[in-house]
């Protein structure tokens, strides 16, 4: 068995790994359209990793609604983009070294925060999964005020889209 | 199209053709888009132009009817009719009774076959995948064989000679004409069932390329699409030319103009072809097929030399009036020859018809004007 | 106002236009495993084990009518159809004796069936009833400069395959042929001695 | 049911225990695990191929009878072998790329587009016991997954620099995202009922012959998840990303030899996949009576996709903004309907249910439709002048 678990170690290391170069493609392809896919497939390598730690709707979702959607529409809006894709398009401003700087900042600050902290295990919960009954029960009782508000504010979004849309047309 | 609609920004604009599945031969179509809607659209033809005028005048008058075949090479026999109808009115050649027959016989399948095939190449445009094209072609292939039978070729019939015909009609070939025009209404009723009421065919048809009466008027419409915009004008009813007014058949005509019009107008005049050719068939007389007078200048082609003078012919040809127009010098090769081709001046309100629609109706729209390419670039 | 006229109504439901279209389909399908060609079943030729019923007019491609043997052809090499060939496909030029008089008949006799467009046009004007439209149409060929250019030796056809593909035609003409051979026979048999009737054909 | 039944039955699923007990003698425990994946793998990814060669026959077979035409029949026995005689064709054509293509992503994108084609095949269950992978969250698995198919199109479309691509891969876009709304929410009565996304389950629920398709709710749902499935693989009258007489070949116009031949081996493929879904949620999966279990899967699926091919024979394509409108003004709301039906059916059992479900679906169905203007045909009145 223990190569069958080192195997799956490797693996989700080197997982990890290429998600995380794709994410640095993600800022530093010159080529918008490359960095969109890269986008994708940075989505989808996290995605893979919530199924590695059994977080498998999670990572539905993930995929549905990164992948299926966000990155469609930014695609989309690429390509509407007249000759935006053809471009390269400039990595470096003059703000590029302070945020730079600011970033490592944060990265120490965040790296110092996750190794000090005592992170308490609650023996009851190891091993159980949650399950999407367990969490569509969640989302309908304890959480439902939340839940509605949220699809209230989706509902006007929608309206508002369509406004502008006949707005457009209008025109 | 102005270039202004091409300097807009939100624009793009793509090239239809000339090679492409659905522009029916070699046509191009330049269309600026805006999103999938069209917003401007310029014909360039031309890439099929063979010199046809031009090679006709350096033949002599029977040569050139191997050639009119070729104009609109799904109909041969209604092109000969025209060309035979001009030519006949410059040398004042009478045609026999049963002649008249037979031609009003075989231009009314000619029609039929015409008529089918559009509707079948209009699905595929619209998108069906060649059921109704099959099925049209299945009826078509029987016409076709009595088109061999009678006159030795499926579609460059070469069939209609100055004063007659060239072969006679057997009562075997017109027992077989019979039967298969027998067919053809329930043949229709079943193509009907399969198209006319499919909701999906009525989206895509209804208020689609609509053409206004009036502007199908200025333009110089003709055909189906003059009669399915509303207009009552068919060469059949008004010149009476040939024996047309020994039938009864009626003119079909459509309110809308729109692309289901086209489409629907065509189906009923195909009804109608039908019922004219039934009704040839019963009345044929018995008598020669070709006026005598004329056989030795088909032999010997150089003889055929009509005093100095001009004629027009026109006839309904099913995609509008096909008029020929000659000019004799008194020598045997026409000194001027001009074919006023249906298709050409049809397609020239293409722009109007599309601009405002999207691009899958630029393409219907085409299929239901019904042009050859071979008649418009000649 | 009653003048004629047809009306299509809507459909009661939205879709039934829809469901009667594969209906048809499917009945078409149903058909094609039982009915024959003509009642609805597969109408399609299967080409290689299957050929295309010919009919008796039916034309392609011109060959020439030879009656006795090939080197005495019915073509005289006049020139007719070569000048009014519509596509002018043909090339003929005359046989010569060794002393330069022309013989009647065809040195070179040539079609360019690449060319040629089938219009019967050299039939209709033939007077020596020797070339006629073919109905032969597997000559597919390779090249189109030398496999589409047919000469004398492939155009000259014997009499008797004319009269197999076109019988009725085939009957009148040679009753035509006899007729005036009887005729001229008839004419040449006082005036002339009867040895000079060989030379003409 | 009686011992050979329950033989032929497990077939399969015996067989793939046999190997691994056999291998289990020879190897250690983690290789029998692994083979375990290996063997469900090569199943699916030789099945994906095979399934897809013979349903491009089926389809030109059954095509061709629909237009009264034999369809092929020269390549072997009722031409059996043409599928392979089309492969070595596609094999040994050129290769083209257009000079001013992105150049990986051109290759890419047939590769890529076939991955999520393959990936479902992981949840369908072909038989009793027979899902290669059953997850907990089997069906949004299958839409999270088919989802993603938009992605490679768009690379295609895009780096063909193709102005026919490009508007091919646009309307793909737009009408991937539409359908995959209604067919979602197409399948939430029978997530409602079956109280569980794994597609095993699912099919377990419809026991017997109580397959959810013979309730109105499972009847409206199957017929909506039905057109959905047929436009998210963009097959007619939904094919407009490919719209032929339009777009040419729309989003691979630029795609020849094995990349074009790999866009097609996904559209199959999800033909496929898609049409097992639709019998594993709405028409009981492998239940049935008599025949072993897979064999009513196969016929169920087969039957589905011949429906496919039947609208591809019959119908012209719809337009880009009457796709839409369809999705979005008929299917839609009648997908919330129907999710209220199911909640109705349920808690009103008996004939009184079902009639009201029934009733209240199609009296929304008649209402939609005449809401919908431009869908409803026109009265036409043409004249018969002399």
């Amino acid at each position: 068995m223990d190569i069958l678990n080192f195997g799956i170690k490797v693996g989700i290391y080197a997982l990890m790994a290429g998600t995380l170069v794709l994410a640095v493609g993600v800022v530093t392809l010159r080529n918008l359209f490359h960095s969109a896919l890269c986008l994708a497939a940075t989505l989808i390598g996290t995605a893979a990793l919530y199924l590695v730690f059994h977080a498998e709707f999670l990572a539905a979702v993930q995929i549905l609604l990164y992948v299926g959607a966000v990155v469609t529409v930014i695609i989309f809006a690429i390509m509407l983009t007249e000759h935006i894709a053809e471009r390269s398009v400039a990595q470096r401003n003059r703000q590029s070294l302070p945020a730079l700087l600011g970033i490592l900042v944060l990265i120490a600050v965040t790296g110092r925060i996750l190794l000090k902290t005592p992170w308490a295990v609650n023996p009851a919960t190891v091993g159980a999964r949650v399950t999407v009954a367990d969490l569509g029960a969640a989302l309908m009782g304890t959480y439902v005020f939340p839940f509605e508000l949220v699809s209230v504010i989706l509902i006007a979004a929608l309206i508002g889209a369509v406004i502008v849309a006949k707005k457009e047309k209008s025109s | 199209m102005s270039e202004t609609i091409l300097n807009e920004p939100q624009t793009l604009e793509i090239n239809f053709g000339p090679q492409h599945p659905s522009t029916h031969g070699v046509f191009r179509m330049r269309a600026v888009l805006d999103g999938e809607t069209i917003r401007g659209l310029k014909l360039v033809i031309g890439y099929l132009h063979r010199n046809h005028e031009q090679i006709a005048e350096n033949l002599t008058y029977p040569g050139v009817f191997a050639y009119t075949d070729r104009l609109d090479y799904l109909n041969s026999m209604q092109n000969n009719f025209g060309y035979a109808l001009a030519a006949e009115k410059l040398a004042g050649i009478t045609v026999p009774e049963r002649a008249e027959y037979i031609r009003v016989i075989m231009a009314e399948l000619a029609r039929i076959v015409n008529h089918l095939l559009l509707v079948g190449f209009l699905l595929n445009d619209l998108g069906a995948f060649f059921t109704p094209c099959l099925y049209a072609v299945r009826e078509r292939e029987r016409i076709l064989d009595i088109f061999e039978d009678v006159s030795g070729s499926r579609m460059m019939c070469n069939y209609f000679r100055f004063g007659g015909v060239k072969n006679d009609l057997t009562e075997n070939q017109l027992g077989e004409i019979r039967k298969v025009v027998s067919r053809l209404p329930a043949f229709l009723d079943e193509f009907e069932a399969l198209l006319s009421k499919n909701e999906i065919l009525c989206m895509r048809c209804q208020n689609v390329g609509g053409l206004p009466k009036d502007l199908a008027v200025n333009a110089g419409i003709t055909g189906p699409m003059l009669r399915a915009s509303g207009i009552n004008y068919d060469i059949r009813k008004t010149d009476r030319y040939s024996i047309y007014d020994r039938f009864d058949f009626k003119v079909p005509l459509g309110q809308k103009g729109d692309v289901y019009d086209r489409y629907y107008v065509r189906i009923l005049e195909m009804r109608e072809s039908v019922k004219i050719v039934e009704q040839a068939i019963a009345g044929i007389p018995r008598g020669e097929f070709l006026n005598a007078k004329t056989l030795p200048l088909l032999r010997n082609p150089r003889l055929f030399k009509p005093a100095a003078g001009e004629a027009y012919g026109r006839i309904e040809s099913p995609k509008g009036e096909l008029g020929y127009y000659l000019v004799s010098d008194g020598t045997p090769q026409p000194w001027r020859y001009h074919v006023r081709a249906p298709s050409l001046i049809n397609l020239t309100v293409l722009e109007e018809m599309c601009v405002g629609q999207k691009i899958a109706d630029a393409i219907v729209i085409l299929g239901s004007i019904d042009i050859v390419l071979g008649e418009t670039d000649r | 106002m009653t003048r004629p006229q047809i009306a299509k109504e809507k459909n009661p439901v939205f879709g039934t236009g829809i469901l009667q279209g594969m209906w048809v389909t499917m009945k078409n399908f149903i058909d094609s495993y039982f009915k024959k060609a003509d009642q609805g079943g597969i109408f399609t030729i299967q080409y290689p084990e299957e050929l295309c019923r010919i009919s008796e007019n039916s034309r392609n491609f011109p060959f020439l009518v030879y009656d006795a043997a090939p080197d005495s052809p019915r073509c005289t090499a006049c020139g007719i159809c070569e000048r009014e060939c519509p596509t002018k496909c043909i090339h003929v030029e005359m046989a010569k004796d060794t002393a330069g008089k022309p013989l009647r008949k065809p040195a070179v006799f040539e079609i360019d069936y690449g060319l040629c467009m089938n219009c019967g046009m050299c039939e209709d004007v033939c007077p020596f009833d020797s070339i006629f439209m073919d109905r032969v149409y597997e000559i597919a060929g390779r090249d189109r400069t030398k496999d589409m250019l047919i000469g004398k030796d492939a155009l000259l056809k014997p009499n008797a395959y004319f009269q197999k593909i076109r019988p009725k035609d085939a009957a009148d003409i040679d009753a035509r042929r006899k007729a005036a051979e009887a005729k001229k026979a008839a004419a040449a048999r006082p005036a002339t001695p009867p040895d000079a009737g060989g030379t003409a054909s | 049911m009686n011992p050979a039944m329950s033989f032929l039955d497990s077939i399969f699923v015996n067989l793939k225990l046999w190997t691994l007990n056999l291998i289990g003698h020879f190897l250690p425990g983690w290789a029998v695990i692994l083979a375990s994946i290996v063997i469900s793998g090569v199943v699916i990814l030789c099945l994906g191929p095979v399934i897809m060669m013979y349903l491009t026959l089926l389809e030109r077979k059954v095509v061709g009878r629909m237009q009264n035409r034999y369809g092929p029949n020269r390549v072997g026995p009722w031409g059996l072998l043409q599928p392979i005689a089309d492969g070595i064709k596609m094999f040994t054509k050129e290769d083209i790329v257009p000079t001013n293509a992105d150049k990986v992503i051109h290759l890419l994108a047939p590769i890529v587009i076939v991955v999520p084609a393959l990936m479902v095949f992981l949840v369908v269950p072909f038989g009793r016991d027979m899902t290669a992978a059953d997850l907990s969250i089997g069906v949004l698995y299958f839409i999270a997954v088919s989802s993603v198919t938009t992605l490679p199109i768009f690379m295609g479309s895009w780096a063909s620099r193709n102005k026919y691509s490009m508007i091919g891969g646009m309307r793909t876009a737009a009408q991937m995202i539409s359908y995959e709304v209604p067919m979602t929410l197409a399948v939430v009565p029978v997530i409602m009922m079956s109280q569980s996304l794994s597609t095993a389950s699912i099919v377990n629920a419809q026991e017997g012959l109580r397959w959810f398709v013979f309730t109105p709710w499972g009847l409206a749902g199957f017929v909506i998840f039905f057109i959905c499935t047929v436009a998210e693989c963009n097959r007619p009258p939904f094919d407009l990303p490919e719209a032929e007489s339009e777009l040419v070949a729309g989003f691979h116009t630029e795609y020849s030899g094995m990349k074009f031949a790999l866009f097609y081996m996904a559209e199959y493929m999800n033909a496929f996949t898609l049409s097992a879904i639709a019998v594993t949620l709405f028409l009981g999966g492998w239940q049935g009576p008599f025949l072993p279990s897979w064999v009513w899967f196969f016929t169920k699926t087969f039957a589905l996709i011949f429906a496919m091919i039947w609208f591809r024979a019959t119908f012209p394509r719809f337009r880009v903004d009457q796709l839409m409108g369809i999705a979005w003004k008929l299917l839609l709301p009648l997908t919330l309907v129907n999710m209220l039906v199911a909640g109705l059916w349920y808690f009103i059992p008996g004939i009184t249910g079902w009639v009201g479900a029934a009733v209240i679906l199609a009296v929304s169905f008649l209402g939609l439709t005449a809401l919908n203007k431009p869908v409803i045909p026109e009265k036409r009145v043409y004249l018969l002048e002399n």
